[in-house]
């Protein structure tokens, strides 16, 4: 089987919907010659030509506005938003259009389009080339959100965005683009083999990115996106320690998979949820809530977050602002040994 | 966005070279194209030969019910039988001038004041009055204010509230028309308070790159709710802001039926030919309060309303029609009852519906329901049977 | 002591800080000869003028965006967002500079203003005139955010925000603008109440709004906005059944009082947390993730939601969707009985 | 927003009457304005005459500094040295020539290619550096990529990476120095790219309205990253825009440092005089790529690349300098050889500084911190000391 990278898996996803669909057609800032910023469109603009791979002006809203419009009209664009700390000049357009339109005007008018954008730190990006909003789009009901963690995950996933009747927002961990961690590709991970062709991974369910191994006391750890790699390492270490993490990649953030996280807390009775994004309100806080609503009776411990700090995303402390696996094990240890 | 417009590039060229300041101060102000004026004389007896004058007495009579159902409609609202309303008296021409010199395979997002684009397209006037009421048969299920419709039927985007959001999205789809090889245009109506907002610039910037074929027409009403033009922006028309975007740039007068046609039809033809979008600027005056919620007497005299009667549309075209032995006091008498008839009678049976089912609470958030959805229209359903609900207290079902 | 209801202690509040420094200015769509949709400028501009009390173009961004501005050369801007549903235009804005200028700057750049902006449902106001979009502020570090739910908070809140070092968000209930329900006005009200000058209620701090009375299961039941007058009718209801409420007004939800909260859930053992928003993501499930981390070992019952659903604001269905006090009421004995 | 500007209000007036487009077509190309052309011929001695040339040598000096500054940052940023960089090539008199035109107490908003402005009044080069760097010194304290530094004690506004925010900003600050009653004007700078963002459109609007002395300086590079000016608007010049919002429109040669000192003085003084904004549009190229994560090969020909050379701002101030007697080849490369020493010296100082201190992290988010910060810090504290952090791995202290 092929291996790729996560960008790589994205690019094929889109060469095949585009060799499927004259509808889909791609649109943002630099995705035409140049093939986007992080080369996800590379070459597409050359095949499909520019009317389907479109160079917009510099204008999130333009973005996104013109897309809901073709989206209503039948076209599926596919709309890159360069990074997602750039989102907001359009998140009037998403959240009170994109998420609304089907509901507002009684089903009349649906919107299925997708957006993609690079989310999270990690690439040495500061402020303004790192931030994690996802919690931001998951509270507004209307729209669909994934994350995948791996180039599995990423081809899958945005085939199956482009074939959903909804909005999806595919927000990409850019900081696991070429490799699961620093120095590493994702050739030698079991994730990086990505079949040619069309597939799916469906919309709404969570993968067990680590099953128990049956040995140590069990937690389950609960993330999403690059962190699930973060979460991976944590994993490793613990196991020595007597430890035994189930790592449950949500892959899904609306609508959310609350059969998984049940079922393994309830089994573990134990858990720690990751995110990246600052933790008042991230996503983390609703898995948590869920999980006091839903396995309370099961609990051994009190759930923990860790998330990033509670301040904009820094530059040169980078490296500690970033949840790192130090910290993920810290919180799934805390919650092991509770009393 | 692709056909590129040829433009010079950026690099600074050598040429000319005496210092030329491109517009200081700025341009005086053009007068906007008209047809028949308000005092009754032809500007362009061509163009007026070019409609059927059958036409305009229809168009004349549908304006004539418009006016009659706004009216009806605030007393409704006043009397306590609607949420909320909005009229367009003043600036009927607006929405049936267009209407009518568009297909109706031309794709139309109005804004709140145009309910007459639908109407003319056929959306009936039971659906519109069933909207206003928030019943089981409102086309939107009863999500949104009253006013705020969606016409599928007719290609008429559901209303939104948010002002401008249209403008973008009307580029998209006119984008979308011409990718799929079809000959119609898009049109988006606003407000010139609208102009203002971040979402008029992107749009008209995206479909003059791209040469969409769309237009965008700005009814400049002289208010954003209590805001005049004035304060709205510095500029003598919005319609200079075309050159900024390389399109083509049209004022109207906004009351005249005649040069609304006329302006909407070139528009037309020019998208359908390629040439791209063109920005209408139509001149009117909103002679109704905003909504039901305003009333204009806290921001502006009754001697300038008054002057403002003067342009109305409806007067102007009457007399032409009367001139032409076409109209005459019989017919406005029977126009205005059969409007008020109809609307009345709508209203009554549209009160007489019931509320949207529960269950549209829960459904179109998305094209089928996810769990939590499910999980959550349960809970509601144990909350309406457990006898505390607000709602069912107030006589919901 | 003065009576007032919300508006007009906004009103006052405004009108006071206008007195006192000239460098207040009001800006925002309608503030001026109009005085707000609201009202809750009237008579302003008429005093102070039309250079302080400014009547903007229709751009929620440029309101903001000026504001930002002119709060950066020392001006004391107070920015009135005409519906919380129309801040999105203005998001980054917001979240990107407004929220980050201090922090961005190396401290060089502090931008201290007021954004007020009408929340929440309950006026007919269908889908965009009915949102609570406190939670998508909360997330992003930098803003505070106040939420009065009383005149006597309004007032005071309001003065406090006009004094803060920081940007300063002011959520006001728009449903209880007038009075604390429906056909009841403030005067009856004990926070109706409302002291004449200048006075401020500390950011930061919550509110017991109705302390235990002693008699029957403590539940603490923490809300903010107009639903804390939700909440006091459950509590009335409640009292006769044995379950006695502890109701808290947190009033700030950034910085939130993290001690009041354990404080109450650590004497009660039992939570339930009510906000107007769609739940998932919602401030509620922040509250309840904090209970978790803190209060664990207190207690008795899971901590519930109570909150809109997960879809966008209906309009005839309106009291159907908003949480009205037989659903807090029905979640609180829940948590009350539960075993 | 008050001065009003009294503009015709928006109802339809009945004057004129012909059938009157606005524009269509948009109007031709205007050549910019220049006084000194790349060949040498000078267009306005009077202007020339009016500026100490002792002055010109100065900003050419730094200039010539500047290119060397970016030279060198880029090879930099290739050994690893930085993290990025940005330069501005082939630019240099967008940020000297308005630093120069302006006074110290105007305010300025620089977008990230101007480090000049703030350089030109003053700002260290060696707290430049240490922004590149982001070490403890840096006046940002390492929160921001490198080139977003921070300069108070220049009036020079914390530089975001959101384009476009400024311009609103730029607006408000004008505003308020109006408001004051201080003399002072508000400059912003942008990319022609970012002109298609909705803030270029709401600040102008509200600056127009507002009669603000405000300044926008459109940098027209012909490039926003890869996308081309064709792509960015169909409009031949983005000046053109200043006719939808009431406001003086310029554009100028911005390769010609004499145009841009003397567009800038006329704008401030404009201004200064209570007329309100001016949008000045600056022709240039950008000599450089986008930033050193760009490769400009991939969309754009090495001819286009040499043609644009010719009108590089350097050699053309060059030999004017060289005709005056007030430059020579040995001046050149002094200057050179200087500030290719200073700016190594200042980064090895600036590499030999701590990192900011890890309190940073949590301060300035607001102007005290809260509980959560202060609990927050102590969780990285005790993370720090558990021998388990990824930051201390890698060397953080
Ligand atoms: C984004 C947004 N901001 C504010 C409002 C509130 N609002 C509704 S209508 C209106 C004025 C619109 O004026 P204009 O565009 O001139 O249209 P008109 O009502 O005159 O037809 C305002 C401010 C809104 N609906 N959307
Ligand atoms: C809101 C936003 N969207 C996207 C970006 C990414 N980006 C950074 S610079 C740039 C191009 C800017 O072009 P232009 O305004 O012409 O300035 P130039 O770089 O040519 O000086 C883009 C798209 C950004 N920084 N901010
Ligand atoms: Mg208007
Ligand atoms: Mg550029």
């Amino acid at each position: 089987m092929p291996t790729m990278n996560i960008i790589q898996a994205v690019n094929d996803a889109l060469d095949l919907a585009m060799a499927a669909d004259k509808d889909v057609v791609i649109l943002g800032e630099d995705v035409g010659k140049f093939g986007g910023v992080f080369r996800a469109t590379v070459g597409l603009q050359e095949k499909y030509g520019e009317d389907r791979v479109i160079d917009t002006p510099l204008a999130e809203a333009g973005i996104i506005g013109t897309a809901i419009g073709m989206a209503l009209y039948g076209l599926r664009p596919v709309a890159e938003i360069q990074f997602s700390d750039f989102i907001f000049p359009a998140y009037d357009q998403i959240v009170n259009e994109l998420a609304k339109f089907r509901y507002r005007s009684g089903g009349e008018y649906p919107c299925p389009m997708v957006i993609r954008t690079p989310f999270g730190g990690g690439i040495r990006g500061g402020h303004y080339h790192s931030q994690s909003p996802e919690a931001t789009f998951a509270h507004h009901a209307g729209l669909v959100c994934v994350t995948p963690s791996n180039p599995y995950d990423a081809k899958g996933l945005l085939l199956a965005a482009l074939a959903s009747p909804d909005p999806v927002m595919v927000f990409e961990p850019k900081r696991i683009y070429r490799g699961p961690a620093h120095g590493t590709n994702w050739s030698a991970h079991p994730k990086g083999e990505v079949p040619a062709g069309h597939y799916t991974v469906p919309i709404g369910k969570a993968d067990i990115a680590r099953p128990l191994r049956g040995k140590g006391i069990p937690v389950s750890l609960i993330s999403y996106g690059a962190m699930v790699e973060t979460c991976r390492e944590a994993a490793a270490k613990l196991e020595a320690e007597g430890i035994d993490v189930e790592l449950i990649d949500l892959r899904t953030l609306v609508p959310y998979d609350l059969p998984a996280i049940v079922e393994s807390v309830s089994r573990t009775g134990r858990a720690v949820v990751a995110n990246e994004a600052p933790k008042t309100c991230g996503f983390a806080a609703e898995v948590v809530a869920l999980i006091m609503e839903h396995c309370f009776d099961w609990l051994q411990a009190p759930p923990l977050r860790v998330t990033g700090y509670d301040t904009p995303f820094p530059y040169t402390l980078e490296a500690a602002y970033l949840p790192d696996s130090g910290r993920v094990a810290a919180a799934v240890r805390q919650v092991a040994r509770y009393k | 966005m692709t056909r590129s417009n040829a433009a010079p590039t950026a690099r600074a060229p050598d040429a000319g070279g005496a210092a030329t300041s491109v517009s200081h101060p700025p341009p005086v102000a053009i007068a906007p194209m008209q047809v028949l004026r308000a005092d009754g004389t032809i500007v362009d007896p061509e163009f007026i030969a070019s409609v059927p004058p059958a036409d305009i007495a229809r168009l004349y009579a549908a304006m004539v019910a418009q006016r009659v159902y706004d009216d009806r409609m605030i007393k409704m609202q006043r009397q306590g039988r609607l949420g909320f309303y909005l009229a367009c008296t003043g600036e009927e021409a607006c929405a049936y001038g267009p209407a009518y010199a568009l297909r109706n395979d031309d794709w139309m997002y109005p804004a709140y004041r145009e309910p007459g684009v639908a109407l003319w397209r056929g959306f009936p006037l039971q659906t519109w009055v069933d909207n206003l009421v928030g019943n089981c048969d409102d086309p939107v299920k009863g999500r949104q204010m009253p006013v705020h419709w969606s016409a599928r039927a007719q290609n008429v985007v559901s209303i939104s509230s948010p002002v401008g959001t249209q403008i973008p999205q009307c580029a998209g789809t006119a984008y979308a028309m011409r990718q799929r090889g079809d000959d119609a245009v898009a049109i988006c109506f606003f407000g010139e308070g609208t102009s203002s907002e971040g979402d008029f610039h992107v749009g008209l910037n995206f479909a003059g790159v791209a040469k969409a074929p769309a237009i965008f027409f700005c009814r400049n009403n002289g208010y954003a709710i209590s805001t005049p033009y004035e304060k709205t922006t510095a500029a003598p028309h919005i319609a200079l802001r075309a050159h900024g975007y390389g399109i083509r740039g049209q004022v109207v007068d906004g009351n005249d039926l005649f040069a609304v046609i006329k302006a909407v039809g070139e528009a037309a033809a020019y998208a359908r030919a390629g040439h791209g979008p063109t920005l209408i600027e139509a001149k009117t005056y909103r002679l109704a309060a905003h909504s039901t919620s305003d009333d204009p007497k806290a921001y502006r005299s009754r001697e300038e309303e008054a002057e403002a009667l003067i342009q109305d549309p409806l007067p102007r075209l009457r007399r032409w029609l009367e001139a032409q032995g076409l109209w005459d006091e019989a017919r406005e008498q029977q126009t205005q009852t059969e409007a008020s008839e109809a609307i009345l009678a709508a209203l009554a049976l549209a009160e007489a519906k019931p509320h949207p089912p529960l269950s549209t609470l829960f459904d179109d958030v998305f094209a089928a329901r996810t769990p939590l959805l499910e999980a959550q229209a349960l809970e509601l359903a144990a909350h309406l049977a457990s006898g505390e609900s607000a709602y069912r207290a107030a006589g919901g079902h």
